[in-house]
């Protein structure tokens, strides 16, 4: 048992032989699986008894029917809510204190956008019930699109992608559809090292091969390796700006500029958005093809994973070949062009059923409407403020990846500070825990070793950006002080300690078997 | 404004310790040229009320399905939800969350995900099932390409009684990555046919059960063709309310299992988000897109869960990844679970039937009009009528009567040659009194 | 430091130094006051700011207006978010585990009861608008009161009470309108000792003098001591039946008799009613008078303290008596008899503003009609078992109170059994938060030394009141095995060790002042 | 039954280890006289969905506030509350715990409460603020008491300008104890009457600013004349957001404030739940009624918070406690305290400002009426006008034609002489076009 000083400094006290807190000690409860509640016999849901009697006669379903009755657990409420609620208590949570993960966005979720969501016009309205019932829908649709394309600087969105990766599908496959209707059959994307996971495989996904574009020694996009490798197979180039690592890439105009040159179309994850939404337009910088993700600038809640939402913004160019569904607006009020054919043959076709993720756009909206132009322009700025804040009350301590300048939304460290002292990335970001506060993003970018990158948002306050500088400061300095015990075995203050993830993959068990 | 808490002391404050001059020297980086002076021409900033009073308008010129008689389906169901799942859900540890990658500070919602795969994969009959999709229509491509992926083969074919825009979405993803999709005609009952059009070539085969016009098929002599050729045979459920009574896609040698899972515990939110649920066989788990959650242990020996497998994943394998998927759709597979575990499989039963015993009372009281042929065999709460007349103008003359009659298979598929033909669909939220007011109004509007 | 073994005997651990969880470690938050949040200049509440500029002119408002303006902290909504969910983690709640609070009736809290609460026509209705327009919400009164009156047996009732202690007052001001109607200026109230506090000090508020009934030693009425007490000078007697014993009072009839043989009412404390609902109709028993707390036998949720409602069931003696308002029904719908004068004269007055308690109500009767007739006398009989159950289980080990005969919905020990442990009462009920539940309601009622009172309510599985069995039961091992550290030091687990309850009350300090 | 846990076989199994033969057996002690057989005459159990649309009917029937142009105040007003505070209030942790009897595991609602009474000692202006009563009315009652109490006196003092409903629940309180309460005469502006009522035996004055009519009145002339013959002065507030703008009771003199805190955070709830906020000068803390919450610490020295001075109360101190109360209104006074620390006092301000901005402009549409007088002198958000008719008939009229006009004085005052006298009230939720609605409509009603 080592003694150790944790948390703010003031307190310090004895490290407890095991970890705590333990589920089922205090207010933590634990929860045994739904499966475990002896509940194979009963329901949480009442009928009507009367008409329950009328089974399925021979007509209609004779021989289609389960062999042996389904078999899952019915809770009553009560257990129900206590589940929930008990699981719910394991979490972290942006309501809980500050969730740094860098490229995730995670900022604050308005409830007031989850009221209107909400609501039995939005929420209770059928994708296919006739256009003239649902024509607040199609209004807010298009204000939502009107607000993006004028954000964006760019004349054309379809909103339909259901996340930014399926965003980045849509603006793949409208790129192809260019080139096809051209003749132009291109099969290579280039993408820099330090592109997201999805970039890459998106591209493979839709049929193209990826090749890497190199990164400068000062984080941003190698324009002589671009220069080199653009040639006329080259379909497009996808980069992120701000880049993944939290850089505006300064070159961006010269980028465009040589891949339409090449023949080639300019995709842009704006999946950092955020960072500049208000103060600068992508389309001033020759973007053809953009993924918003609602679900990072505009706040719509990431549900512990989803759903999101990844409307694209596209260039003239592209325009005509946007997927459908779109909306257009005549005499008879707002309508909906749903089929790839007519006027709409030069869409690439749709990408999922119905138009998109309403529920998203709406709390999307909402946000959009409480900031206004001016509160949209402070976020972008706040956002970067507080970044930046984070990284030079930081950089003396840990080891800014491209110290020089300025960073925009998010704070990029590498590990070279850690080096020699026992402490890895991970057994850092595990102690954050301890101390009360969810991991930065960890190893990515790819191109920073043992990357740890920081993205506060807008929505935290001076005070607990200093609480969370403070405590990164005090781990540093126990990291200094050899207190390894404390990184290696952390976390010890979560309801679980470390988890086996190589167990988990080695012997998978990926649902209750009794 | 309400949602930033930087007050102007603390900016000059931060600017301070940054040594920044002002906040434009944060922005240095980018060109001169694409700096904007002042915010973009949107309006400004507005307090909650007038956000609240604004969208509330336009909510309000919509006609949500339960302000009257309503009968549409065709892929997006109105079912019950209990008030407790929405309450839930909106729990802010579920609510604001990102994807648990921490398991040590997330086994709230990696929990309900080992919990979710085990649900879908006792509905689905299948033993592996993922912790969602986008929805149902985006899980049927990705299963289409996963198969090819596994078959090395080139070829989907879709049956003639998938939802059209499925099918459309599937061809749209699996035409670019070089699988061509055959579909087969359109037709309410003639899932057979795909048994013919089976070749060499053909990775798998695409049926839908019910289909899109209601008819549910006992797909097992499919399942046989298919492995007998050495494809897959891909489900596809749009109406997860039918596994409460139907047999399972498992059951009938279904290979991959995709749904959508609306139905249980999400509204229609006019389409979208949804939840697509995904299942396969042990053997292809490898191949199969999206997250999975594992049960392991702590460095204590304490059962834990973590996300598992990710080495197929994007953001391990990048350009080797078995999809790009990132952000799926987390809360509505919460939703999902916390329904189906107040449910259970007693309580899915009863719904299932209850759907299907008002839509036996919608279809008697819709044959009774004069002129009115139902079309669909083995109906579960969904089938389609023949009409005398165009079926789209129809709807339109009606729900200007306040009846929401159903859904022309024309919207779905203008060229089909069916315009005739509406789909309607009953649930456990359907009343006589609804039914009584479509028949009603959907006589009247015949004699005129 | 100790080593015990705690929690289900599984996993036996050390006890740890200091006491864990620490708020500020893990996911337990630590959280300031928002005095202490550094808001005093800003606000989480946006306005149109062309409207702002209009100050009161002097033609309103002069010399009316604050001289220093309100000093209070106004936080963005992020921080508000923060601040209260951080808090909401340091409760125990009824979602979490069992909350045997005797007495109290902490059951599940449907939610749907919540949602139709706030539906705009109840929630958005003024108690003033016309009648005409709230026509609904009159007729939910009234077939609330209906129900009321049929579950009852009686017939009338008043609605408005705000909670059990306000319809106990409007009981009693009903009872003395009956005798002042009489000219019988009766000045004493007979309350047994094991009453409920809001008994005798509901009868002193209202003028009158309280006497104490004995109680038997098997925890009933003592009626030979009642039937000597009762004189003309006894206005009513007050009688809680089930008692707080969680006992039926056998000789409820008996009571009655005598008090109205000696021209007194009847007034019961219908606290307890969740025990018979749908079973037995305090109509049926001779009772003049009864609260119901909506909050206890019909769900309404606890909130931390409130808001309850206190419906009051009268007899046919007492009807004409109720306060003030009432409805009525005739040709143009419903209508409220808001004044006491007129065919109103003889009401005891009006107790409130307005009507009472709709938003209790609307939740109330939602709960009542799931339930139905059927499934309330349910409610009755697993409450009542639930308890015997949690009776039969721990009375091998634990001391019960009365242990011959079965108990009704609440299960009663003494502390006997912990005679010259050195753990008393209190540290018992501190280590039971230990291990993860809350304590039942101690030292009430009086009649019984050490008294545990334990009332796990029908919304308890099986499952849960095993583990709450099991628990209690290891922890009597733990006193026996002379573990008493484990108990005068509890809670160890919980978010704060114990608190000091006399140095609060010796110097209070009952605002933040900086 | 979907609230009910317990299966038929684990009843069986629990009556086993009970011993006993039968549930009814647990019922012995119930004269079989009034043991029911069977259920009561009532309806059997019904699911959510039918429970839901019942209610939903009911609900129908009413005409929300918020459906249309509204001008109702008198003590209950309709202001916009944010989405956050109701979310937040229904969190599990403090929707469905109860009374913090465990200080240790209820440090949530505990610190709450203590930020509360903080929060309601500056807004009152008085250092001692406790935990909430049920509404304003009977802490209006319950100050009468404690004045009664701490006096030793017998009378209380009742001004003209109080709510006639607060007036009669104290008086009904009061005089059973055998306090004399003494109303004065109805008066839209004669505050200053109190002052000759005065008299040794008067226990307090009891004054409301801004009164029904919406009239507010500097009362510390009032409390100088109070003082003076030993009385204390109780100083009524039934709208709270005055409160941002006006002085504050303690600022006036008041020794008890007392108000109706519904107009932060609360909605209108057809009267009730509210939430009555209770303040009183230091030294009379001890004879305060209700909850109070301190500070303290606990074993390890850390800032905690507990419930206090609890040998007030009657749970302790039974038929010589302050009040009877023990449930009293936590989850308004929480939402009040979510809503005032979204507010601060920079919001507050404003927000009255607003609200008086409002009302000014709805003072100035009204009086264009010909024959429309206003009545009420320094008036806040609300005022009384003169109508050439009767004022019932008129809003009945109004309402009809969708415009709910505001509060007859004659509704809670029907004897008072005033039956041509109506109030109407504005907030930040009234819009010009509501204004205009109310004024075109009144205008033309007058006309007919
Ligand atoms: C830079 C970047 N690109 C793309 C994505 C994928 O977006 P989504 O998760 O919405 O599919 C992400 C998400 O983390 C990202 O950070
Ligand atoms: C037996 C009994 N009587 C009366 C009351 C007072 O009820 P309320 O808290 O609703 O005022 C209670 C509340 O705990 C009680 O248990």
């Amino acid at each position: 048992m080592s003694v150790v000083s944790i948390g703010r400094a003031t307190r310090p006290h004895t490290e407890p032989a095991v970890a705590d807190p333990h589920p089922g000690r205090g207010l933590l409860q634990d929860e045994p699986l739904i499966f475990e509640l002896d509940a194979w016999e009963k329901t949480g849901v009442d009928f009507p008894p009367e008409e329950l009697g009328e089974a399925p006669d021979g007509s209609d379903l004779a021989g289609l029917t389960r062999a042996e009755p389904l078999a899952l657990p019915g809770l009553s409420e009560p257990e129900v809510m206590r589940h929930y609620v008990r699981l719910s208590q394991k979490n972290h949570a942006i309501d809980l204190a500050l969730y740094p993960l860098g490229s995730c966005t995670m900022k604050h979720n308005p409830r007031l956008n989850e009221k209107l969501a909400r609501l039995p016009g939005f929420a209770d309205l059928h994708p296919l019930q006739p256009v003239s019932t649902a024509q607040g829908a199609l209004a807010l649709m298009d204000t939502l699109a009107h607000w993006l394309k004028t954000l964006t600087g760019m004349p054309a969105v379809a909103l339909s992608p259901k996340a930014g990766a399926h965003g980045e599908l849509c603006g793949l496959l409208a790129i192809r559809a260019a080139h096809e209707a051209r003749g132009d059959a291109r099969r290579t994307v280039l993408v820099p090292t330090s592109a997201h996971g999805t970039n890459p495989a998106t591209a493979t996904h839709v049929g193209y091969q990826v090749e890497e574009i190199a990164q400068t020694a000062d984080g941003h996009v190698d324009i002589a390796d671009l220069a080199a490798r653009l040639n006329e197979d080259v379909a497009a180039v996808m980069v992120t700006n701000p880049n993944t690592c939290g850089l505006f890439e300064r070159d961006v105009i010269e980028i465009a500029r040589l891949t339409h040159a090449a023949g080639a179309y300019f995709y842009c994850d704006g999946a950092n958005f955020n960072a500049i939404v208000g103060r600068v337009r992508p389309g001033d910088l020759g973007v053809d093809a953009m993924h918003i993700n609602l679900h990072k600038t505009f706040s719509t809640p990431h549900g512990g994973g989803g759903p999101g939402a990844g409307p694209v913004v596209f260039s003239a160019a592209l325009a005509p070949h946007a997927p459908v569904p779109w909306i257009t607006h005549g005499e008879g009020g707002f309508a909906l062009v749903e089929h790839a054919e007519g006027e709409a043959a030069g869409a690439l076709g749709r990408r999922c059923a119905f138009h998109g993720q309403m529920g998203m756009y709406v709390r999307a909206l909402a946000y959009m409407m409480s900031h206004g132009a001016d509160g949209l322009r402070q976020v972008a700025e706040d956002a970067v403020l507080n970044a930046n804040y984070v990284k030079a009350r930081l950089s003396g301590v840990m080891t800014a990846a491209y110290p020089d300048g300025p960073c925009m939304h998010e704070a990029l460290f590498d590990d070279r500070w850690l080096e020699g002292s026992g402490v890895t990335t991970l057994d850092f970001a595990k102690a954050m825990i301890d101390a009360g506060f969810h991991p930065m993003t960890m190893y990515f970018p790819l191109v920073v070793h043992g990357a740890m990158l920081i993205e506060p948002t807008e929505t935290e306050s001076r005070r607990e950006l200093d609480r969370f500088c403070d405590t990164l400061l005090e781990l540093a300095a126990a990291v200094r002080a050899g207190d390894t015990e404390r990184f290696t075995g952390a976390p010890f203050h979560a309801p679980l300690r470390r988890l086996d993830e190589t167990a988990a993959a080695r012997k998978p068990r990926l649902r209750w078997t009794g | 404004m309400r949602y930033l808490p930087l007050s102007d002391r603390d900016r000059a404050g931060m600017l301070a310790v940054i040594g920044a001059a002002d906040i434009d020297a944060l922005f240095a980086d980018v060109p001169a040229a694409a700096r904007l002076a002042g915010p973009v021409d949107l309006p400004l900033a507005a307090g909650e009320l007038e956000v609240e009073r604004a969208l509330s308008a336009l909510a309000a010129q919509n006609r949500a399905a339960g302000a009257g008689p309503f009968f549409c389906g065709a892929g997006a169901y109105r079912h019950h939800v209990p008030a407790s799942v929405d309450h839930l859900i909106q729990r802010s540890e579920f609510l604001t969350s990102y994807t648990p990658y921490q398991p040590e500070i997330a086994q709230g919602t990696l929990q309900v995900l080992f919990e979710f795969q085990t649900q879908v994969g006792a509905l689905l009959g299948l033993p592996v099932a993922n912790a969602s999709m986008y929805d149902g229509s985006t899980a049927c491509a990705e299963a289409v390409m996963m198969a090819a992926r596994v078959t090395r083969r080139g070829k989907a074919i879709l049956s003639g009684g998938l939802h059209p825009q499925y099918a459309a979405a599937t061809h749209t993803l699996a035409h670019s990555a070089g699988v061509e999709t055959c579909r087969l005609a359109t037709a309410i009952d003639a899932e057979d046919a795909v048994v013919a059009a089976i070749d060499a070539d053909t990775a798998c085969v695409v049926v839908q059960t019910p289909n899109v016009f209601g008819s549910a098929t006992d797909v097992s002599f499919i399942a046989q063709a298919a492995h007998a050729a050495g494809a897959l045979l891909i489900v596809v459920v749009t109406e997860a309310v039918s596994l409460g009574l139907l047999k399972s896609p498992g059951e009938m040698g279904a290979d991959i299992a995709v749904a959508e899972g609306q139905s249980i515990g999400n509204g229609l939110n006019f389409g979208g988000p949804y939840v697509g649920l995904f299942a396969c066989r042990e053997a292809l788990v490898r191949q199969a897109p999206g997250r999975l959650c594992g049960e392991t242990v702590d460095a204590e020996g304490r059962r834990g869960f973590v996300l598992t497998l990710s080495t197929r994943e994007q953001h391990i394998r990048r350009d080797k990844a078995t999809s790009n998927i990132c952000t799926n759709s987390g809360l509505c597979a919460l939703a999902f679970s916390i329904h189906l575990s107040l449910l259970g499989g007693v309580g899915l039963a009863r719904l299932a039937r209850l759907n299907h015993a008002r839509a036996r009372a919608l279809r008697a009281a819709l044959t009774a009009i004069p002129g009115v042929e139902a079309l669909t065999p083995r109906m579960f709460n969904e089938f389609a009528v023949r009409l005398p007349t165009s079926a789209a103008p129809l709807v339109e003359a009606l729900a200007g009567r306040g009846v929401i009659a159903g859904v022309p298979i024309s919207r779905l598929d203008p060229g089909g040659g069916l315009d005739d033909v509406l789909l309607v669909c009953a649930t456990e939220t359907t009343t006589a009194a609804d039914i009584d007011a479509l028949a009603g109004a959907l006589a009247e509007e015949l004699a005129r």
